[in-house]
This record gives C-alpha cells, structure tokens and sequence, in this order.
C-alpha cells in the first residue's frame, strides 16, 4: 500500500475532536455555561504556537520581519487571552461552593 | 526535538483541553478541568519553543515579552472585572483570538518556511485554501466581537438596525470573499489575502448589527464557534494536533451551546443569526401595558410574608444581575433560614443574558450550589412552597409560554411560580421583559408586586426582616 | 519538520475513538442497553476488513495458503456477527413502538 | 483505490458506527442509527474489496461464500433467537469475535505482505507487538465468552468455581503471557505466537469460571470491551482507520457500560471481575427465610383490587424474563385501562440480569414504551398509586438498601414501591433474588403475596379480570 498522506490523518482527527467537542458540551451542567464559554474561548487561543513559531523566524529579509512583527501581535493577544481566560474562570470556579 | 514526540505532546495537549471541558460537568470537578486546561497550554507553548528553539536573542526577547506583556494585561482584567460584565468580557476576549488568528495567517504567508508550507511565494494550494479561510473566519470573529462587545457593554444602543436589502448586501460580500479566497489559492498574491481579511472585517461588522442586544449571548457563542474554526483551519496550515482538535472542539461546543440556548428560549436559530428581534426591552414593552389593578406591596408585606412562610422559592432574573442585588439577596436569605424558612433557588436555563449568568452571580455571592436548583429538578416544588421570591425575572415565569400559541415564548420551558400560595415580583415598573409580552401573572390574586430597584428592595426587606 | 510517522497520527485516532465510546454510551437511554451490547458486537466485528485482506493472499507457498484459510475462517465468524448483530437489534429495535 | 481515498472511506464507516451508537439514545433514532452502523459495515468491506481486490478466482469463491455462509447463519440466528436469551446471545457472538481476532492475526503472521507489515519471518517488531496483544486479547475474550455463555444458558452451573490460589495461577498465566509476547517481538517466532495464544486461550477460562452466573452480565460488557481493545491492536497492524476507530469505540464503550452496571448495583468493579458472587439464587437463599406470617392472596384478590384501583404501577424484574410472562402482562394491563385505570411499568436500572433486559421484553409484548419509566422518574409516583404490581421482582424493591447498611445492596437506588397503597408480588415462593437477602416488605400489613409461576398467575389475573 502507498504512504497515506497526512492531511488524511488530520482530518480524521479533526472530524473525531468534532464528536468529541459535541458529547462534551451536553455533559456540562447548565449551572457552569458561563465558565464553559470562558474556557474554551481560553483554550482557543492554543493558536499562540502560530505566533511563537512567526516570532522566531528569521529576519532575512523584509517578509521575515513582517512576519516577526505578525507573529509578534498575535503572540500578545493570544497571551491576553490564555490568561485572562484561565484565570477569569478560576476565578468563577472558586466562588462555586457547597453548603457549610 | 523529534517531530513525534512533539505530536505526541500536542496530542496530550488537546487530550487535557478535553479534560478541561469534560471537568465542568459538576463544580467539583470543574477546577480541576481548568488546571488541566493550563497545563495543556503549558505542554503546547513549551514544545513549540522546543521544536522551533529560536536561535536569536531578539525572538526570546519577543516573546518573553509578548508573554509577560499580554499575560499581564489578561491577568489584570480577569483579575478586575465585574462578574456581571461576564457577558461583554467573553465577547472582548473571542475579538483578541479572531485577531490573533488572522496575524497568525499573515505570518504564515510571509515566512512558509517556518511553517513547513512552501516557500515565500510559492505556498502550496492547500496551505493557502487552509490560510484564507482562517483569516477570513478570524477577521469575520473580531469584528462581530467587537460589535457584540459594544451592545453589550452599552457602548453602542441594544436595538437591532435594520439596513435596507441587508441580505443581499451579505450574500454579496460572502460571494466575494469567496472568489477571492479562489483566487488567492490560484495565484499566491498577497493582496488578495489583505483584500480577504478586509472584506470579512466589514461583513462580521455588517451582520452583527442587525442582531439585537439581547440575541448577543448567542451571538457570542456563535462566534466562539468560529474562531475554533478557524483555529483549526491554521492548525491545517501549521500540521498541528493540539490546534486541529482544540479548534474542533471549541468549533463544535460554542455551535451545540447556542443551538442549546435558542432551544431553551424556544426560537430558531436561523432567525436569530439573521437578527431584528431582541431589542431593545423597554421599548418593546411600551404597547403591551393595560390598566387592569395590580396588587402593591412594600418590602414590610414581603419580609412578613416571607418570615411566616414554611418554604420559599426565589427565582433570580435579568432584573437582578442588572442591579447586582445578589449580595443582598444572599443576605436576606440567611435571615430567613435563621427564622427556620427553607430557602431554595430555581435558575431557568435563560435567566438573565447569558446561559448559567445567574449561578455565577449566585456563587459570587457565596449561595451555596446546593441550594440553586434547575428548572426541571425544583417546577414540582412551587406548589408545595409558600411564596415565590421573583427578583427581577419576568418571561421565565410568564404563563403565556404554556397557553397562548400566537406568543413569541409559547412552547418554552417556564417556572411554575404561580402554584406558590403568594408569588411576589420585585421589578421597577409595569415594563416586559426581554421578549416584549405583558405577564398576565401580574393581575394575579395571589401576586403582590414590589416596585423598586432589585438592590434597593431587597435591601429595604432584609432590613425589615432584621427587626 | 521532519515527517511524522503515521503511527503517531493513528495513536491520535484512538485516543480521541476512546473519548467518543465513552461520551456515546452515558448518552444512552438505558432502555437500550441490550441494543446497545448487540450493535457494538455487530460493528467489532469490523475486523472483517483483515479477514478479507487474508482471503486475497496468493497461494505461492503454504504460509500463504495457511494465511487463505486463516482468513476464510475468520471472514465465516465474523460474517455471522456482521448479520447476527445487525439484525438481532434491528428484530428488538423494531418491538420498541410509541403509544397508539 | 488510491490509499488516501480508502482512508476517508474507512473513516466515513468509523463515523458512522459512532452515528449507530449515538442514535440507541432514544427510540425513535436507533433504527436509523442501526442503519448507519449496517452502511458503516458496508463501506469497510467494499473499499477493502477494492484496495486489494484478489485476482483469482479461489479467493472471489471464498469471499462470497465466506460472507453468504456467515451471514446465513448469523441471519438464522437472529430470527430464531428468544428474546429472553439475549445474554446468552450476546456472549456467544462475542466469543466469535475473540476467534476472528486470533485468526486474522495468525493469517496476518504467514502473509505479512498482503497486510503491509514486512516478509515473512521479518515482521516489523511494532506489528509483532500489536498482533501478539490482538490474538492474546481475541483468545481471552473467545474462552471467557464460552464460559460466560454457558453460565447463562444453563449448560454450566451458574455457582462460582473457586479453585485454590486462584489469583495466584491467574497472575502466573499472566506473567507467562507477558514474556512470551516479549520473546516474540525480539525473535518473531510464529510457535511463540501459538503458544500465547493457547496461554490466553486457558487464561480466559479460568478468570470467568470463578464468576457467578448473575454477574455474567457485567462479565460479558467487559469482555465486549476486550474485543474491541483486541480489534484495535489488529486496528494499528493493518493500519486501518476503521478498525481503530471502531476498537477503541467498543472497548471504551463495554467498559463504561460495565462501569454504569456495577454503580447501579452498588458493587465494587474489582470485586465483580475477581469473582465469587451471586451465585445460584435458591441456595443463596436458603438460610434467610424466616418464619413471620405473610398474607396470601389468590388471583381473583388481585384482579379485584386492580380493577377498582385508579392507578396500578408495574414493577418486572427477572421472574418475569425466566417465566416468559411479558404477553400475559401486557394483556393484564390492557383489560384494566379498559376498566380505566392507569397503568404504568417501573423499570429499575438492573432489573432482570442483563441491562435494558426488561425493555427489550416489554417492548416485544408490544407495550408502548412512553409507558415504560425509568426509577428516577417515576420513583415518586407510587405514593399517589393504588396498587404496585410487583413481577418476579424482589431486589429492586427491597427497602434494606435504604436502611440496613450492613446489607450487600446497601446505597443502591430501589423502587419505592411500598409507597403505593398495596403491593402485590408474584413470586414462586419465599426465596430471595439475586443478591441473596431477605425482603422484609413480604411482611407488611399493605403487601399480599401470590404465590405461583409469574406467568400462570398473570394469565389467572387476566382470566379473572376478563368475567
Ligand atoms: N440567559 C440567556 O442565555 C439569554 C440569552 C439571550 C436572551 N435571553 C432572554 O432573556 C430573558 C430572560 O428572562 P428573565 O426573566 O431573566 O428576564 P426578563 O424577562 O428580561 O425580565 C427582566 C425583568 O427585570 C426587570 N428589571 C430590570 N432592571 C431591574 C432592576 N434594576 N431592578 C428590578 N427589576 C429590574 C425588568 O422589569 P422593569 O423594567 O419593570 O424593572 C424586566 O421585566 C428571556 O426572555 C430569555 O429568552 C436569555
Ligand atoms: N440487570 C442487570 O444488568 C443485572 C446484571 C447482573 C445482576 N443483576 C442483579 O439482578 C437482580 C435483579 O433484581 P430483580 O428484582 O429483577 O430480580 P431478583 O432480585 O433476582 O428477584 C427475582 C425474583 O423472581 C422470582 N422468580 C424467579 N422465577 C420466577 C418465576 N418463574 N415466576 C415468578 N417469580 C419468579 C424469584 O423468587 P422465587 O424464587 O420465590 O420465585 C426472585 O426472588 C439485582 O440484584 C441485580 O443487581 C442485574
């Protein structure tokens, strides 16, 4: 059999977290929607490996210093994001508490 | 490091991301998903610095700094922001990823070579399919946010505005971003990425605000829907596990959350995205008033009332976030279970503007979880309960969604609050709620209504009760 | 980057086909438990796709031959399962009727 | 076929077993679920026929005859099966599975070419691993299903065999297993190969056989959950999406639904799997009984009584799958909403022995299953019944694990069926159910017992009801 390219495999991967994505919103219990849409807005911004790989290029030329820059932007916005989004929902989640 | 195990540790990465979600299926075990969350994203940061190890002092400098500097900024604001405000800080915080997600894009096109996708200029087709779509799905998430930010926050009126011909106008950008995207995967040239990434800036602008104020919670997951799209659209781009399923993830969750809410409000979701409905609420409210006699009270009846009565519901409302009266209301409950009252909480699943808004508020004011019940675990319960505390809550109790068909709410969900022996409403004035129907509850026999500020009159009762 | 193995794409796969099982079966009702024990028996005996690579093996020696009629018996057990299964819940999916 | 083609076609069958399992969450969608998981399975076999299509005719004969030969038989099968022996079933066809897993890795062990894994007697040491985990796994679960099957079908007493040091031989075979599988990935010797598989072939055997018969249920989830892990060891060797996809599916499926069994029987795991338990019910039963009167009653007593009862809840259990009385129990039900009284059915979580046991029989006597209610939801009605009619049940029912913490069931949920106004319980005589303890509700003042086969004496109610 010839190699299988890659892309297949991602694909099935992306379909499969698509599943997983939809059973793991029903099990959340309604009480914690709030944090839910804070954590995964936070845990959206995994996109930062983009920026940090643009950071690190090299500046060869003008387009690896457009990149630098690029990368550079979004590196602080996804920070801002990671977080605030952990920590605002930690901070959420520790006002949730039981009797007594 | 090996590129395996570099897909292995992503692969884990996104394992604790599921982790994370799967934790907030109780407040138990909902902390613990979110230290699994950061350390997935530790996991995902450090490998990348460890497969691409910049060899420069200026990238560490970069980032170092970028970290330091934005992670500042978003300790500060998760660290300042008011839990009411929960709704805008969402919006605010999906505009920074749909940025982050276009900048991302436009690296890539810049320097393919640190991404593995060709060469400047010579990129192949699919990385390039891959790119625009991610800029486009980015742009289109920042501009909405920042819209939906602003209605939110008040910056900007609540009301839907309604151009003329709107949907033609939005087919005929989504036509052209589309022949742009073709085109750019044809040929490569930079310009149509730019042109791409502005087209969709105006149109996420464009769409979001036709959409009321109200629909923005919605929205709001919407677009959180999105920017996992296009996370997983660069995760293509990059070959990245840990993006491809995150952004599957949170694609498909912030979809199921808003289907899950126009569900519970009982509306189609199309209707909602295509927006005009939602405005506004006290404009709305305006014809639907009648002069038929309400009965009045002052927060002496209440605290009396409720001071002699064996079990009391109350039922938290849009009213309440607004004028933060959850503190207080915490308050007056613990007087009344020191006078032996049995004190529980009914949340509907659309209480307030945001799906679960009411038990953050709640938990912020420190009431227990165990007291805060769903409207499907408590409705059987008001008929066994003395008074129903209804505290600046208005459609969640309304009848009309159970009897009148020609109702905008009729086939949702409601809390049986009539069955109480006296329902007691705490609202300013004789105004509708969101959905813009009069509750007929109001001319009730067993209704005594508590004009007021939510704070202020609960505050007035808790002081009442303390004689 | 250095070209990933595809085991690490297929470990992926599996990882993410584990939390699916998992968030699939406390999404059903238990009123079809017995259903449910028969339909995955029917869809494990996917493994039918290896029995059929081994019919198809050329016969130029006897570990080819052994490996023919391997396969044959396995396509013969697996086959009863693939229709078993499948029809047994369809037969008991078919009693669970509605009112009237 | 080009090999990434067959790949997204062996996805598309692995997303559509997952669709057939997401559709058993109600009803109404399983039969199209059932339908996805039949085109999912078909898919697999056409795209394996067209990646390596045999070029001779011998191996064409032995395809379609292999496939009309099983499927023929498998076909027979499903029709003539009972339904109240689909434990049985379900073990028997599990222990096919197993086989087939030993036998693919065998014929991929002397045709290493055909499934892409080296030559022969040169295996690549990963593919030696995962086929030596695929047979030792397949040989297991086929002898343990055997077993399991016997157990069930009476062919073997459903006692626990406890041999001496038990635990002892069972850790020894495993060691054994362990080395073996390590030897063979280093040498690749095909006698290795049989060796572990004849190890694990005696090890299944013995794990189960210490197992009591009622626990067999649980038994035969898990080893539903070892075929898959087995189908996805084979899975990783052809290196086929489906198998994978599909192997983790079941095997992460059967263990949760093992898991979900023992919580709703309040059993440890460990305990179930090490064995021991839940033996043959009447000599559990034996020492138990005690000698307080009880009240007896005839079927022309419970035929009056249900008459003029306004709501009767039924509570079936495993009486009622060995007495076949499902027919007789429905008609029962339908001459008394003639008589117009409400009829419901309480079905717990583990009545009978197999879970879901008692829908699939009700829904072959054609009750309608919105007339079939889970504990939790209608737990607490029988305070508002007149009668609960209590059917070869008696653990389910049996209030000590409300109370007596000393007792085995102790902390399982029960069904509150001495709420209702009388309770009436069909059973053959004073012995207790599976797990062996005294029900104490024998003995109440509002309990009548009726004494008899469950279904003779249903049929006796009817004739009674019918004049
Ligand atoms: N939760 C979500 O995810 C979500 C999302 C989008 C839309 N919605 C919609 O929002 C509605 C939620 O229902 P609800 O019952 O919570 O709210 P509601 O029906 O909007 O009613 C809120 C009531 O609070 C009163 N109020 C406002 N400010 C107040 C204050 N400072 N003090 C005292 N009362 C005050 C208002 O009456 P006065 O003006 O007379 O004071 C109003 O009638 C539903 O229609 C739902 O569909 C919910
Ligand atoms: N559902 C599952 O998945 C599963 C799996 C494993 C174990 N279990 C266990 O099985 C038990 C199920 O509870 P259950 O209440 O359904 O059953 P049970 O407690 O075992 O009681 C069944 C009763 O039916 C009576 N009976 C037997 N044959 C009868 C006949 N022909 N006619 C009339 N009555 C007959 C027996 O009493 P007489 O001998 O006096 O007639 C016995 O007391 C639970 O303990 C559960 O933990 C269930």
């Amino acid at each position: 059999m010839e190699a299988i390219d890659p892309f297949t495999f991602r694909l099935a991967i992306f379909v499969l977290a698509i599943f997983v994505g939809y059973f793991v919103v029903w099990s959340v219990t309604p009480a914690l929607h709030t944090p839910l849409m804070s954590v995964t807005n936070a845990i959206s911004s995994v996109i930062v490996v983009g920026a940090l790989l643009a950071v690190g290029v090299d500046m060869v030329n003008d387009a690896g210093w457009a990149s630098k820059v690029f990368g550079f932007i979004a590196l602080v916005f996804a920070s801002v994001n990671i977080f605030g989004g952990f920590l605002v929902t930690q901070r959420m989640l520790a006002m949730y508490k039981k009797k007594g | 490091m090996d590129a395996n195990i570099a897909a292995l540790l992503y692969l884990v990465s996104g394992v604790l991301f599921i982790l994370a979600l799967r934790g907030l299926s109780s407040p138990r075990s909902a902390r613990q998903g979110n230290l699994f969350g950061m350390v997935g994203m530790g996991i995902a940061v450090v490998t990348t610095l460890m497969v691409a190890a910049p060899t420069d002092w200026l990238s560490w400098l970069l980032i170092v700094g970028g970290l330091a500097l934005g992670g500042g900024i978003g300790a500060y604001i998760a660290r300042s922001v008011k839990m009411t405000d929960m709704p805008q800080l969402v919006a605010a915080f999906h505009s920074l990823v749909g940025l982050a997600a276009v900048f991302v894009a436009a690296a890539a096109l810049y320097a393919p070579e640190a991404f593995g996708i060709g060469t400047l200029e010579h990129i192949h087709a699919q990385a390039l399919i891959e790119m625009s779509i991610g800029t486009a799905i980015g742009a289109f998430t920042f501009t909405g946010s920042v819209i939906a930010f602003a209605k939110l926050n008040g910056n900007m009126s609540g009301k839907p505005i309604l151009l003329p011909a709107r949907h033609l106008i939005h087919i005929g950008f989504g036509v052209a971003i589309v022949a742009l995207v073709w085109a750019f995967t044809v040929t490569g040239n930079p310009w149509l990425f730019w042109a791409i990434t502005i087209l969709a800036l105006i149109l996420g602008g464009l769409m979001i605000i036709p959409i009321g104020g109200a629909d923005m919670p919605v929205v709001v997951s919407m677009l959180n829907s999105y920017s996992g799209w296009a996370a997983a659209g660069i995760g293509f781009t990059l070959g990245n596990t840990a993006l491809i399923i995150t952004g599957a993830l949170v694609g498909s969750s912030g979809a199921i959350l808003s289907y899950i809410m126009c569900k519970a409000m009982n509306r189609s979701f199309i209707s909602v995205i295509l927006g005009g409905f939602g405005g506004d609420t006290s404009s709305a409210a305006g014809g639907a008033e009648d002069d038929r006699p309400v009965k009045q009270g002052a927060a002496d009846d209440a605290a009396f009332l409720m001071k002699n009565a064996g079990k009391v519901i109350i039922v938290p409302g849009y009213g309440m976030a607004v004028a933060q009266a959850q503190h207080a209301l915490r308050e007056m409950a613990d007087l009344l279970k020191k006078e032996g009252v049995e004190v529980k909480y009914a949340i509907h699943p659309v209480a307030g503007r945001m799906p679960g808004h009411m038990n953050v508020l709640l938990a912020e004011a420190n009431v227990p979880y165990d007291e805060v019940f769903e409207l499907e675990d408590i409705n059987s319960e008001f008929a066994q309960s003395d008074v129903a505390f209804v505290i600046g809550a208005n459609d969640v109790t309304n009848p009309a969604a159970k009897t009148d068909k020609t109702s905008p709410i009729y086939g949702m969900p409601v809390l049986n609050v009539e069955d109480a022996g006296t329902v007691l409403f705490i609202k300013r004035g004789m105004a509708a709620g969101y959905a813009g129907v009069q509750n007929e509850l109001f001319y009730r026999d067993n209704t005594m209504m508590l004009f007021g500020d939510a704070k202020k009159m609960t505050e007035d009762i808790v002081k009442a009760l303390g004689h």
